[in-house]
């Protein structure tokens, strides 16, 4: 039998595979048992009851989608008198995925949703950040930075980063993640597109853009996540296109210790299941005992070390 | 490397009431225009269904149309003892462009019954449904559910033209009363249908209304009923990822206790109380 | 008869499709008469003999290939000698693309290249940059405005600025871009990616990461083109996964003058001329007379100020 | 809208050598293991081929199948009078796969003829090649090469058992004296090939030599070739994304004039000098 668990700093899962934040909800449950995956992560929540954004908010491009959700949300209240209680019923993890429009504010909704029952909080600070133009948190490393520092005092919880790709700082921005204390990286969220549609000549989408999501995303997510796993000691959740079992491999070869799985439960809600028997299957013909024999395991033996740390693509 | 769907998924068993599975392709086949009626020879824990849900539709990326998310589609008719599904689509885009090359022998992912189905108090007894062109697909089980629940249907049909009217006879099949109204005779105005409504409401009375699709049937409708205190639903569209409320992208806006409130179609849905439902 | 004429500041296209630097070169005329284009653009050319990246230089990956040819070339002598001299039979005005490692060999080159037989030279700052840790040049503001401004005093040619998709700060980038005196951007490069066999576990390129191009970059190109449109007053040539009349149309509405084809002509490598009378088609059955009607005429009208600018995914 | 692959180049018209069109399949069967023959009915213009060419072709997504780039493929045969252009190939990976699913009467597009074929110098009389697995594909049509060009010609085919050697009949067709040599039978290691073909050279002579594909291969002729002075030509593979020059990704290294240069497979070979090229 093959051994699935890995470990996420002091937190150990069944198995590397866990839903993306905002593609995942109790309402799965109704296709398959929840508690076969390797975590729980909630839709993000804010603070305040938010509407989200104008329909039509999803279209459809080559290899992926656009969204532009946004946050809708029901609010802290109705996150702690109604989703909360319904996790407690699994074994699996709960990873809370919280979010805010600045620094501050960011760091009391993450002390307050330090709850029993919660078991990790992922920021997601590719989120804008009214301070700062609106650009997302984990734009640039000296906002990383600051919201981290906050986010650590806030909570004793593991605390999860999520990253963003519409950044040339990748790198920079890891580590500024890392040093004010982050407990692991979530790599990353979507891409900032567009689509019209050109009999109208207006945006597909309500909101004008969104964000790229879908296989056509796996090269720059998985690109990202080597660059991290490389630039950081903490461990690496690697997001962005993964449907296949061949997806899961290449982000655990390139360093990552688990993933998530976002638009694949779209087209294919029984995906993560799926993607978690595939997996041992492999691992059983291929004479992988456990999953830390993948994690890292590039050979990049020959690539030159500066090239680990490029951003420009030539 | 094994394509994902192609593996079994061993564990855990389906908890829920919704399946992903595969069914086969009986037939597929033009009914009118750009209308395909597709017969599905589907497992048995799928046909649990009830009038006015949908399937949520993994079209196949073939003939060179690339659908990438599902598409969802109202259930035209079921059957458990017979293991069949069926589905009236009209062919737009992508999407259903893929479905319409289907051949009996092919097999489609699907995942359903999804959303609320219609309701049938059971204290109503005479009932009414306006449908036109793809709404048909969506109402026509509801004759049969009216007719199980020892109800009268009154059944009025809209189209353009009277070649291009659907599902009358299966209509009068379940015991409905077909009223066909078309523009070309001009029959299918809304004062016209204001006229055929409000005479049957002066006749026999009608207990509830049944629509879907159409933004002028159901101000006429909204007016009607509130004019009258006369009940309905209607089953509604729109773009769906998931179909099983995870995204959010399917909300609309709906009319509650005085505020606007936003419910997913796909969850809430795609039946709604017609006096909630706001135009578009 | 629809014109297809469009204008990219001094100089008039016969139509607005072009080839992306990198997948053009004289060989195509084998299989059409390079004529028929708006106009021709160069492979990058530096100044020195340059050797380019280990192979495997390419793989493909979904909707999407990456490649890391790196820029070999053959050194400016070549380019004076060879190159030139070839395009001198062509009415369709040749473009050239240059890059270096520095702003100040920069300019020198673009000086030199400034010769007759050039119409306009496109500098590719999206190549790294030694003296800023090997990050490109565009993706940052400053060093976008100082290697411009270097460039715009070096010739008095067209300089076209190429820039990069790998930065959060599209909008920033072009006003500097145009403020130093681009003539026009086009916009834009390929997306830094990787790709791992899982069976050998090496990378799938020789040179470890690479450039992700193709139609599943054309989300964030369109997206990039529309924020740029709007941001500066001189043209825009939208460059990103074009490959169907579809994508043309999607480009210009966005607000593009014109358009680079790249991977595009590795599948179907008569998809230029194919574009072009597609182009020309549609036009005639819409209605459409002339370029200008369809360029920037996105209905986004109730689009929120604040999302055009927007770099985060949310 | 229509795909733009589906609309008429109307202008400008080729003006070069190299074609890009439709070819549609007449066969496309199992030789032997994984190996497969495709006929196709190809326009006349693209079949002023050399012996050595190949063609880029655009494998259909198909069958879960979804290659992107084209693959290169070396003509096994090509017959302008019948219009017939003939490729062999290994069913490997996304690109062959697809190939493999295609039937008679699909359409396949193809690019081509492609790059330099091999040289056969007026002065040469004795030819001798040795060709492996799917090697074979390329050399082939050297035999009918070498009867056009008056020459004799040496085959050696190589191949793992008896059972999957392949072409040998068409090989003597054409009036070449095939040498079979197996892994099972021990004939085939590069010992035993190089006193086969130290044989040959003693006896009447070679004028030139002919491979494609093995590293092993290579460093035998590259040996007895320097030795005897003897001239010879090998075909690489190398990825492909452009096959027409433009993108330099299939770049190889060779020995030339005591440096180490890079050319372009699809360009400046795929036929290089056996002498130069450099094992990998
Ligand atoms: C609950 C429900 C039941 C439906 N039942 C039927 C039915 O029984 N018969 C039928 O013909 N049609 C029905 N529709 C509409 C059907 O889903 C769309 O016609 C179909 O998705 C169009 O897909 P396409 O790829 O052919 O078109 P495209 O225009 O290529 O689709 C592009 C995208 O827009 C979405 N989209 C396009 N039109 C609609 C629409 N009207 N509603 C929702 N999403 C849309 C597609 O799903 C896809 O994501 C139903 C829609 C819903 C929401
Ligand atoms: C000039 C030339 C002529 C060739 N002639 C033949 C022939 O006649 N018969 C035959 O069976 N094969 C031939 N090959 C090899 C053939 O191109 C590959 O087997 C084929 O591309 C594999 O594609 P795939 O998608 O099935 O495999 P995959 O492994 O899925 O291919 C992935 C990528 O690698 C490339 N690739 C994989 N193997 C090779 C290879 N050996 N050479 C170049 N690129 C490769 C593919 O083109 C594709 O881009 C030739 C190659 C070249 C360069
Ligand atoms: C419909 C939708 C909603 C999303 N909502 C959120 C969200 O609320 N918070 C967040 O951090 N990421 C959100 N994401 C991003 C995903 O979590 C994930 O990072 C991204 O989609 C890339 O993974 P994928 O390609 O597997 O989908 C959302 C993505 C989609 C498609
Ligand atoms: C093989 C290859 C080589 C390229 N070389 C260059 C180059 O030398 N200079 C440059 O500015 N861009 C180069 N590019 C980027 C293209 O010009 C273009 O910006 C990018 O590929 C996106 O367009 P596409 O999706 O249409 O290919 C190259 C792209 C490819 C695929
Ligand atoms: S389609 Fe996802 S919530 Fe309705
Ligand atoms: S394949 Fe593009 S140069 Fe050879």
């Amino acid at each position: 039998m093959v051994n699935l668990t890995t470990r996420i700093g002091t937190m150990t899962l069944k198995n590397p595979i866990m839903p993306a934040s905002g593609t995942f909800s109790e309402e799965l449950a109704d296709v398959f048992d929840l508690d076969c995956l390797g975590a729980h992560v909630t839709k993000t929540i804010t603070r305040e009851i938010r509407g989200g954004n104008p329909t039509p908010r999803v279209c459809e491009v080559q290899a992926g989608m656009l969204n532009s959700i946004g946050i809708p949300s029901k609010g802290l209240e109705y996150f702690k008198t109604s989703i909360l209680p319904h996790y407690a019923d699994y074994e699996t993890p709960l990873v809370v995925s919280i979010s805010a429009n600045d620094a501050d504010s960011f760091a009391r909704l993450c002390a307050d949703v330090t709850l029993p029952g919660v078991a990790a909080i992922e920021v997601n600070i590719s989120c804008p950040n009214i301070e700062e133009d609106g650009k997302a948190f984990a734009m640039r490393p000296r906002t990383t930075g600051e919201v981290m520092t906050k986010l650590r005092a806030a909570t004793d919880l593991p605390l999860w980063a999520k990253l963003t790709p519409n950044t040339g700082e990748t790198v920079e921005v890891a580590q500024a993640a890392e040093e004010a204390g982050a407990d692991a990286l979530v790599v990353s969220n979507t891409l900032l597109a567009m689509a019209i549609d050109v009999r109208t000549r207006r945006p597909k989408l309500g909101n004008l853009m969104g964000g790229l999501s879908g296989p056509s995303i796996k090269p720059i997510a998985l690109r990202m996540t080597y660059q991290c796993a490389k630039a950081v000691n903490i461990p690496i959740i690697g997001c962005g296109g993964i449907s296949e079992v061949e997806d899961v491999l290449e982000f655990l070869i390139a360093g990552a210790s688990a993933v998530q799985v976002g638009t694949a439960t779209f087209i294919n809600p029984t995906v993560m299941p799926r993607l978690i028997d595939g997996l041992a299957a492999y691992m059983h013909h291929a004479g992988i005992a456990s999953i830390p024999d993948l994690v890292g395991s590039v050979r990049d033996e020959e690539a030159a070390d500066g090239v680990v740390f490029m951003e420009a693509a030539l | 490397m094994q394509n994902v769907t192609t593996l079994p998924a061993r564990n855990p068993a389906p908890a829920g009431r919704v399946v992903e599975g595969t069914a086969r392709v009986k037939s597929n086949d033009i009914v009118t225009g750009d209308y395909r009626l597709m017969v599905l020879d589907a497992p048995r824990e799928m046909l649990d269904c009830r009038a006015g849900q949908f399937f949520h539709l993994l079209c196949p990326v073939l003939g060179g149309f690339e659908p990438f998310l599902r598409r969802p589609m109202s259930i035209y008719g079921f059957d458990a003892e017979a293991g069949e599904l069926r589905f009236l689509y009209k062919v737009t885009g992508e999407g259903t462009g893929a479905l319409a090359l289907l051949r009996a022998g092919d097999d489609l992912n699907l995942l359903g019954p999804l959303g609320n189905g219609f309701t049938i108090r059971e204290d109503w007894r005479n009932l009414l449904l306006v449908a036109r062109g793809v709404g048909l697909a969506t109402l026509a089980p509801l004759a049969m559910a009216a007719r199980e629940a020892g109800c009268n249907l009154t059944a009025i049909c809209s189209a353009r033209a009277k070649n291009l009217l659907m599902s009358v006879e299966e209509f009068r099949a379940t015991g409905a009363e077909v009223i066909a109204v078309t523009d070309e005779d001009g029959t299918s105005s809304v004062e016209a249908l204001r006229e055929v409504i409000e005479g049957r409401i002066a006749e026999g009375g009608i207990d509830a209304m049944y629509t879907c699709g159409s933004n002028r049937i159901l101000t006429l409708l909204q007016d009607i009923g509130a004019r009258h205190g006369i009940p309905g639903e209607i089953a509604l569209e729109q773009q769906m990822a998931c179909g099983l409320g995870m995204c959010h992208c399917c909300v609309r806006s709906f009319r509650r206790g005085g505020a606007i409130v936003h419910e997913r179609v796909c969850r809430e849905g795609p039946v709604f109380s017609i006096q909630e439902a706001m135009g578009w």
